[in-house]
């Protein structure tokens, strides 16, 4: 399928308009528990799910929002799912974790690794049931460690299952950064799968929708899995109220919380060396320093590059967002207002 | 159950294939999953072909998790794990996914899943090899938890199964569907010998089959001064024992569960009103299991009842004469009920 | 417990913290591997170094099974699966290793692990994340199972298992751990706002410590009519039901058991011999789970008692409105207590 | 470490004689259940194992007989153990699959890819409380499906553990050609993980000790973990009395038992199409022609390929030999006398 830039616009500023209403209604106290926003992760949802057809599927991790969208799920019902309200999307009983949608066969997880498994299936069901349609796996660079995740990529070559697997790497999960505690190249790891591997920027739409693409026909023509890394940045970090970013973000007043017992337990008589003990406090300020540089954009917003693109046609652009904003708008009156 | 006219005799082993068969020939959903399956489900594979057959990779996390979402896709599977033993590697598939997703979805979504896999010991391969554990699987709420006793049922509760909206916990006792005893015991051997119950292993099963409704125990014999009630192998033991209670003046009512979740609480308390005694048979371990499941729900029914249990208490060894002592066996079970039938 | 001269006052967290960290100030051996633990066990880390304090990838099935072999060779980790939910992909470490290894080895080889977790619900986080799967765990013959309901025995009750020479799950609840409320619920927001238990999220401490022995329950208030049995936040819920109910007239006995697995059976027998009522409060699953094993545990004791329970009884839904009648709220346990009472 | 050829040949021969010893008990009903033996592996073993030092560890998967004799196990307490007996190693409550030799730091499993989690975890101990020692990893090609082990793998990268990985690969997995259910090349899923890996003849034991020492070197001096995946065969099949093998030696009184209902069952009329059928009975008839084929040395046993290259010193061999066989008589004996 071809890239329609635009469509892939209007599909991502609706995604960061809805997801920034959810933000403000989450910090309101309507929103219970975590919220974990795919804000930044547009270009990744964008250039994947919409190129989906009918009978397609899309397994989700704890990031659904953008993929729930715009494969059409009614942001109303969304947002009254986050609320926990009956008229949600689950009736109010699975939350922003657990988003199903039984005719779009889109099933998220809260356990991080479980949308191998579950793409696989999908993929099998599709296969036998609605040849010529595929199923999408979404995960972060985190999952790439957990088993399940890693023998679901060889599950799909063994069974030659029409799945895309598709890593957004954020280089993070959630306060510990992921070059810590993985070894070697992701890619190379679907290579040691047996299946095609790219390493693509996650925040070009183009590049996405590319690459994707080639994967999806692929699948579709029953010649199997492919693995797709993806780089991408949550300048939210990993959940509303990110513990490191709060630091990051007010130092003073989040550091005091931290720093009395850290400090207090650092220079403590019994312990480690002093040599040790530096070490670990730096890895502390470390961890802190690089939430604070890595968790913003910094000229890499997957919206606002495409919005560069498109800017020669200006008119159009403002009018089209106006359009977004005011029918964003409207659905989250709705939805807080309903009761 | 249907007159003799009706009937045929089957092997356990052979009652669930030919349930299987029956059901995957109607039924093109209905597809099978598992490690080795080429060869251990090698007619439903020659009848059915590769597409509905598919061997599966040492990836039990994987392959249990994608049968989780093909049921959700359409399709009717049935994942072999092989020995319920290495569920362990893929509980998550069944605790976190299998049963909880048509409650997540708000009851929209179904995942008619059924998980099979052999169970139980008898056969001197050791405690990672011999476990039972329905009971443990049985406390999550969403998973339906099924373990036959005789070919009939083992046929008619599989009917019962793959004809169910949920996931469906398919326990089958080694001892009973043979061909594992085979497998993994005897390596065809005629130097050892298991303690095979034998109403258990052969037997009469309905012609055409019947499904037999989940949720629904069975009466094997009727008694008056105490109920025994168990499932799988501990049935045909708490048979054995029965014969010879009776033959010491003690009537002793057989109940046969055959579904360990749901269960059946009106058919036990009946049983349990009528003898005022309750012995749990239960080859599963006995702490935090169905033998104290079995107890609140007398006493949550205000039966007043003695009771005893004779369960697994510690990891199984491997040991033959100290697996044979950890595990149910008639001795221990008479001597429970002769206990309980002497307090007043 | 020591008088007040020798008490300080410290939050659950704290507690829990203080007492590892007086541990592994003089025990070399003492480990900390888990997800996220440099920035959840930060002054552990600036303490004791990264040597000790290891940060772990989301591999739970390979960190847990090596904390598992790493407490055979020698050193005593206490490895953290974050939520109890998460075990599900590490289970087989728990049910095929660390439990069984000391029965294997013929006795020979210990495992001193402790596995530490949050676990309990009421923060609005939905079914996967909000289990406590404590009677699920107890089941295994092998693991202890701990939950403490205070400050003080949240901390005696680590260091008894930090010197325990079998596995046991340490369960830390979320209402009374309070920063698993700031890192999963509250976010820092002030716009929420939770039912945390106020005696269990702070209270006294003994200064120093004092190991809380593992297996032996504690008597929260004492009564005569009714014995309200459970442990964790359930403990505080029945106190509060048991003041309304003081105000009725009725006298409830509060049984914190602290430990699921080995259970206090003398200790909980003769509470419910005295007042003849047992009423189980349990936030794990109902069925084949703690419950049934304390109707068990009362009826093998051939006491009679009239029996309830008050636990979660499906998936737990994440609305909170839904949550907090799945969850057992002191409303429940009051119409069940006084269903109890009511009964002759 | 060097290689002395001798050594290794007289545990080599010793392991095997043993094993041939417990296939005639187990034949005779006096052990239970399964057994699993490493006959064909010796080379394998012998490479490894004979290098260890005291604190190193071990952890074993189903085969872990000539393992735990090698490193210094009475041979009469393994087979007592096999037997059930409370003299046995593990008084009779472990068996064969659940060895346990807390003096060797060795440990086995029954359960596929455990193996890996818990040489990560030996050789964490080892790390802080015997520096400089190891702990081996084995397992087969059918475990490297197995998500523990692949994360294990991983781990031991992020921790710089000094485990030496080491993939036994017999082409099988029980009655499955682990070649049909895997993707890639085994090698390339560790070096997809960050570890440097090897590919060598099993059966030769010059070449496993020799890639084996470069492995425990790089382990010893704190620089992590490697991967060896090394060919073999399994003469005996899967486990003593493997139903494949049993066809395939006996095709006229076993392929009976199967045949018929299988045959009827591919006849029955409702079914998938005839085309399917037939590559159906094709799979059954491959699986037992290719077990026929792979199931036995042909000219690659790692003993007598070893016993070619000491034949020079002829005397000496056969008179190793024959206190060997010998020794391990009298420890059959003495076995099976005991009660
Ligand atoms: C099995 C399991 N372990 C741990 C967690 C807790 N957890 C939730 S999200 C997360 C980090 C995931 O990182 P990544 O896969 O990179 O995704 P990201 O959040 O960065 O998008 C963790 C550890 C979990 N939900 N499930
Ligand atoms: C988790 C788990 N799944 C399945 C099994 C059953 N099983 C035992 S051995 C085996 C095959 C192992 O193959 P491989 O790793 O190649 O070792 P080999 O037997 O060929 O030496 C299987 C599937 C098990 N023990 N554990
Ligand atoms: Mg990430
Ligand atoms: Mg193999």
């Amino acid at each position: 399928m071809e890239i329609n830039h635009w469509h892939c616009y209007e599909n991502m500023f609706s995604s960061r308009q809805f997801e920034a209403s959810v933000t403000t209604v989450w910090r309101s106290g309507k929103i219970s528990g975590e919220m974990h926003l795919s804000t930044g992760e547009e270009a990744i949802t964008a250039g994947t799910v919409l190129q989906l057809q009918a009978g397609d599927a899309m397994a989700l991790d704890h990031r659904g929002t953008s993929a729930m969208l715009m494969r059409g799920v009614d942001p109303f019902r969304l947002l009254r799912e986050f609320m926990g309200k009956s008229d949600g999307l689950c009736h109010g009983q699975g939350g922003h974790m657990h988003l199903f949608s039984k005719r779009h066969l889109a099933a998220s997880s809260g356990i991080v690794g479980a949308t191998g498994p579950a793409a696989a299936g999908f993929a099998l069901a599709n296969r036998a049931l609605r040849p010529g349609s595929v199923a999408l796996a979404f995960f972060g660079d985190g999952a790439m460690n957990q088993g399940m995740l890693l023998e679901s990529m060889n599950l799909a070559v063994a069974w030659r299952l029409p799945v895309v697997f598709i890593c957004k790497d954020s280089k993070w999960a959630i306060t510990t950064l992921s070059a810590s505690v993985t070894g070697g190249k992701l890619v190379n790891r679907a290579i040691g799968m047996g299946m095609p591997a790219t390493s693509i920027d996650g925040t070009d739409v183009e590049a996405v929708w590319k690459t994707a693409s080639k994967s999806l026909i692929r699948a579709r023509k029953g010649k199997g899995p492919s693995f797709i890394h993806a780089t991408c940045t949550h300048p939210e970090g990993h959940f509303l109220g990110d513990p490191l970013l709060r630091i990051a973000r007010h130092p003073v007043k989040e550091m005091k919380k931290v720093a009395g017992p850290m400090i207090k337990s650092a220079i403590h008589l019994q312990g480690a060396s002093i040599l040790k003990r530096s070490g670990s406090l730096a890895t502390v300020t470390t961890l802190i320093g690089k939430t604070a540089r890595d968790q913003h954009f910094s000229g890499k917003d997957p919206l606002s590059r495409l919005r560069r693109q498109l800017k020669k046609e200006n008119g159009r652009l403002e009018k089209l967002e106006n359009e977004l904003i005011n029918k964003n708008q409207a659905v989250i009156n709705r939805a807080l207002a309903a009761r | 159950m249907k007159t003799n006219e009706t009937m045929k005799t089957m092997s356990f082993a052979d009652a669930i294939e030919d349930a299987l068969a029956t059901a995957m020939a109607t039924d093109e959903r209905i597809i099978i999953i598992g490690e080795d399956v080429h060869l251990l489900r090698v007619n439903l594979l020659s009848r059915f072909g590769r597409d509905r057959v598919l061997a599966a990779p040492i990836s039990e996390s994987a392959f249990v998790g994608a049968a989780v979402a093909a049921a959700m896709g359409g399709l009717r599977p049935v994942v072999e794990v092989m020995l319920v033993d290495f569920i362990g590697v893929a509980m998550d598939a069944l605790l976190n996914h299998a049963a909880k997703t048509f409650a997540f979805s708000g009851g929209n979504w179904h995942v008619p899943l059924v998980v099979r896999a052999a169970c139980g010991g008898g056969y001197g391969d050791g405690g990672q090899h011999e476990q039972s554990l329905w009971g443990w699987l049985a406390h999550i709420p969403g998973l339906t938890v099924v373990v036959p006793s005789t070919p009939a049922d083992a046929g008619g509760l599989m009917l019962s199964a793959l004809s169910h909206e949920e996931p469906v916990i398919f326990l089958e006792h080694k001892l009973l569907a043979d061909y594992w005893l085979d497998y993994l015991g005897a390596g065809g051997r005629d130097t050892v010998t298991y303690d095979i119950p034998m109403m258990g292993a052969t037997g009469p099963v309905p012609d055409p089959w019947q499904p037999v409704p989940i949720g629904k125990m069975a009466i094997r014999r009727n008694g008056s001064d105490i109920t025994v009630v168990g499932v799988g192998v501990g049935i045909h033991r708490a048979l054995e024992a029965a014969t010879i209670l009776a033959q010491n003046g003690y009537s002793a009512e057989v109940i046969d569960l055959r579904t360990v979740s749901p269960l059946d609480r009106e058919g036990l308390c009946a049983s349990v009103s009528k003898t005022g005694r309750m012995l749990v048979v239960d080859e599963d371990y006995q702490a935090f299991g169905l033998s104290g499941e079995l107890a609140a729900v007398v006493l949550e029914s205000g039966i007043q009842a003695k009771y005893g249990r004779v369960c697994v208490e510690s990891t199984i060894p491997y040991s033959p004469e100290m697996e044979k002592q950890a595990l149910p066996n008639t001795v221990r079970i008479l001597a429970a009920a002769n206990e309980l039938l002497l307090k007043r």
